[in-house]
């Protein structure tokens, strides 16, 4: 099938969620801090002390772009980091208080895992549901939370199905009992506005290799008073909070590409929003027994998420491959597993419908031409696989 | 991640479709696990001069099917019995661990065309029936 | 005072093992991976099938410059990490077995306060002695090991004094007790040669930026068979035994560094010794009471270690700093402390002589010039900072 | 890290030394701590007309018992007295908060050689004695 193979001259990267390239201003900024600003920010000649001040300069970038105060900053090697710390952190430093964790069953393994690790050490964990659209609702956290609970952890914005969570209302509800949020936003930054003090946020993920940084580096964001125990120990880097030579380079890619992707956010959002909308639209328009997955408007302006019944993710992935399209089924982290979505199975969708999910995460440097192609291509691919598929209509009806 | 054998075996599937009045049919696996496989067979004076596949899943579900299918044509229905899941594996040039499980459905899925004829002919079965 | 404020055109780096600059050819193999190879190895198109090829190459790079298998190797953010989890992971998974962990009491804080987390949680931990240059006896390591010890973890070599440990014996009554051996081999990648199998190592730590490689990427190598839990939890990564997008770009320098910095081993070890030892000859012959600390011989070619009676280490720095001379009064990690080293503590020096040390570690940029600069400079250095010292050798006879 | 008065003033300290026969001296702090400062004052007319310092420590430690003689010179004891650290730290333009016990030795160096120049003319001191 020739033109199945048909490679065009410049690939469509449409998966965003999974990574995205670093920009080149901020690959810019890093190059210096490789060969001749390399000094470790924790010695005291001059050499280390240009690198402690580009390591404060993007400390400022960091918390200027989510409205933190720089001290509240702590830099991780990421957001898997960031989340474990967050709950394992908060954990280890309530024991007294209580040994109880609400997080919703939509989570990213990062907070999924890091609670079930706990539950092992006999933390008790409440999963909640998620409606159809796979919203956490407020009132659900309410009712879940209880003398014991030492924190509750809900996502900005789900990776999978770009569900924009009430992170504001969920905060609301968890301080009128005193518990502390943590939200892993490292899908939201650069996405959605994020402000701490408004939306009430006392403990926060972002990732930099979502938003243009480089991966390997990301941060905690801690509110002053929050408590939260060591997860790095060792040296006296990051206030004491976080030991380990700071990625110098990482760091300041990650302040650089903050600052970009915050500032750029107005103009950038609705361009996006207006691809992702088409997508949308064409495909559900072209292609029958589709199904879009997450909620229709509080999701992020990028994320296309779309149930094809009949086929299965994986081949749909690769066919698309094989015509220059990187695409996803779910997370990145879990392409190499059986199991369905976790998320799509909570927000209701039969297995076999989530088996055949395709995410597409639109980025910057998306054109027209590219949603142009995918539209005439995907339902082609869906048709031929379709085809290959003992499961049809009729079979159901 | 994938051989070339796989790739080409997903990318051009060879015997794909449905016999129509085949003579044996099969079909395994599950829409849950994200892997349902159909094997119809033509079968002449015990061999197997025709196999078709339909299948539901991953690159290497489909491969598998594929393969599995040319590997049978042609041969006896012992012969047919006798190709394990490994023969499939190798003649695909391998497949990453976590998909053998793919193989293992083109064999299953053999088993039972093959078993589906013999129960319509009289013939015993391998699950004895 | 003019002549203390001379600096050189070129200045002189002598705190290599603080960190290293990122070798060029290895930022080269890196900048790729940032911005056009730059897919998460997780997903499964032809963007991301490159970067998991790049990520293996690295993993047997690091795997050949140690001895194991490839799928021995794991990668982390940096060495504090890779200490970080062997230690809570061997200790987490041997739960049933054991609560006793047997150290030195001359590790890097990464070991030292993993051990002291371990002691809050009910874990007990043998710190042991060692000798008046920085060695553990063997002897002691058999004698600290009970029925409940679950880990000896005694490092490779030391950053502060170069001291290198006779791991091989220690693994060996360590073994013969069934107990498994963590090395701290951070400063060793490089500069003594390592092999897993011969020496009977179970676990290495190891970190880029020590070796030419980039700052936040290091690896944990782990024997097959040791039982170790997780450390971060999330994503599949790593064979599901460490979550997070994995830091290609930052991976991939390690591998190249470490192939780097084992083949040039034999050639660049003795050139640095020779440095060294006119170092360590030239100061302890023109500047009176001055001790080297650390082993005579059992050093790394790189470290220079030297006690100035009388006066103040950071003085000394930042005198040296004035003149173009970058050093460390011990590990770069607690130059803002007001304690003296626990390392030199240790050996057995009074806190007053610790607070006058200073540690020069060569790289292999320094030329005998650099040698010659700093043997010239630093006498005067020191006799200025003595006489504002009210403390001399009158006073203490 | 230090702000540009505290590097001036331990790249260039000011009275620096010791005042032979002083008429007032004190000595703080420990080797343990790898600080100690040795202050010693020239006195007439219960003005301080001459201070000199010697200090083992850190570059803070020697700014700070440099800027705190140059801040006694010429004032009378009950003056010198009242120069709290906080005034050595603001005419050093600041100090890094793990480096503030620095200018708090300073004063207590001041403190104590007065304290000594006192004691040996029969006046009161801060201790009673
Ligand atoms: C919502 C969410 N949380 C956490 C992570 C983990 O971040 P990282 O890959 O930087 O560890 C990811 C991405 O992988 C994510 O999408
Ligand atoms: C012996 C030793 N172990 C561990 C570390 C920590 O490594 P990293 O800074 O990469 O976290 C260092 C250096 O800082 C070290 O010298």
């Amino acid at each position: 099938m020739n033109s199945m193979t048909d490679r065009r001259s410049r690939p469509v990267y449409m998966d965003h969620a999974a990574t995205t390239p670093v920009r080149p201003e901020v690959v810019e900024e890093m190059l210096p801090c490789f060969s001749e600003r390399f000094g470790n920010p924790s010695s005291i000649y001059a050499l280390a002390r240009e690198a402690r001040v580009t390591l404060e300069k993007a400390r400022g970038q960091v918390a200027t772009a989510i409205g933190a105060r720089p001290e509240e900053i702590f830099f991780t090697s990421g957001g898997t980091e960031a989340d474990n710390w967050a709950i394992k952190g908060v954990a280890a430093a309530n024991k007294k208080k209580g040994d109880h964790i609400v997080t919703s069953s939509i989570e990213h393994h990062a907070v999924l895992h890091a609670c079930r690790a706990l539950e092992k050490q006999g933390y008790r964990v409440t999963y909640l549901p998620v409606d159809e659209f796979g919203r956490v609702d407020p009132a659900a956290v309410e009712e879940a939370i209880t003398d014991k609970t030492i924190l509750v952890s809900v996502m900005a914005a789900n990776n999978e199905i770009g569900t924009i969570q009430p992170v504001a209302a969920i905060a609301k509800v968890a301080h009128d009992r005193g518990v502390p949020l943590h939200t892993d936003a490292v899908q939201a930054i650069g996405a959605i506005p994020i402000d701490v003090d408004s939306m009430g946020i006392d403990l926060l993920a972002l990732s930099a290799h979502k938003f243009g940084g480089p991966k390997g580096t990301g941060a905690l964001y801690v509110r002053r008073g929050t408590r939260i125990g060591t997860f790095m120990d060792g040296g006296a880097q990051e206030r004491g909070r976080r030991a380990g030579t700071e990625n110098v380079p990482g760091i300041v890619g990650l302040g650089r590409a903050i600052e970009l992707a915050t500032a750029e956010m107005p103009q950038k959002a609705p361009r996006l929003a207006a691809m992702r909308d088409r997508l949308i639209q064409g495909l559900l328009e072209t292609i029958p027994d589709t199904r879009l997955n997450g909620h229709p408007s509080e999701r992020l302006a990028n994320n296309v998420n779309v149930a094809f019944r009949y086929v299965e993710g994986e081949s749909i992935l690769l066919m698309l491959d094989a015509l220059g399209i990187a695409a996803s089924t779910g997370s990145a982290c879990t392409s190499a597993s059986l199991e369905p979505s976790h998320v799509l199975t909570a927000c209701g969708l039969p297995p076999e419908h989530a088996h055949g999910s395709l995410r597409l995460t639109l980025g910057p440097r998306n054109t027209e031409e590219d949603v142009d192609y995918v539209l005439s291509v995907l339902p082609r691919v869906i048709e031929r696989l379709r085809k290959m598929s003992p499961l049809s209509p009729e079979r159901y009806a | 991640m994938y051989s070339e054998q796989v790739m080409d075996h997903f990318m051009n599937p060879r015997n794909m479709g449905e016999i129509p009045d085949a003579d044996g049919a099969g079909e395994v696996g599950n829409p849950t696990c994200g892997d349902i496989m159909r094997i119809t067979l033509r079968i002449e004076e015990n061999r197997i001069v025709d196999a078709k596949f339909k299948t539901f899943g991953c690159a290497a579900a489909i491969a598998s099917s594929s393969m599995a299918t040319e590997l049978i044509r042609g041969k006896t229905l012992d012969e047919a019995w006798a190709v394990t899941n490994r023969a499939v594996v190798e003649a695909l040039e391998g497949l990453p661990p976590q998909k053998l499980h793919c193989s293992v459905l083109a064999e299953e899925g053999i088993h039972k065309a093959i078993d589906d004829y013999r129960a319509r002919h009289g013939m015993p079965t391998a699950n004895g029936g």
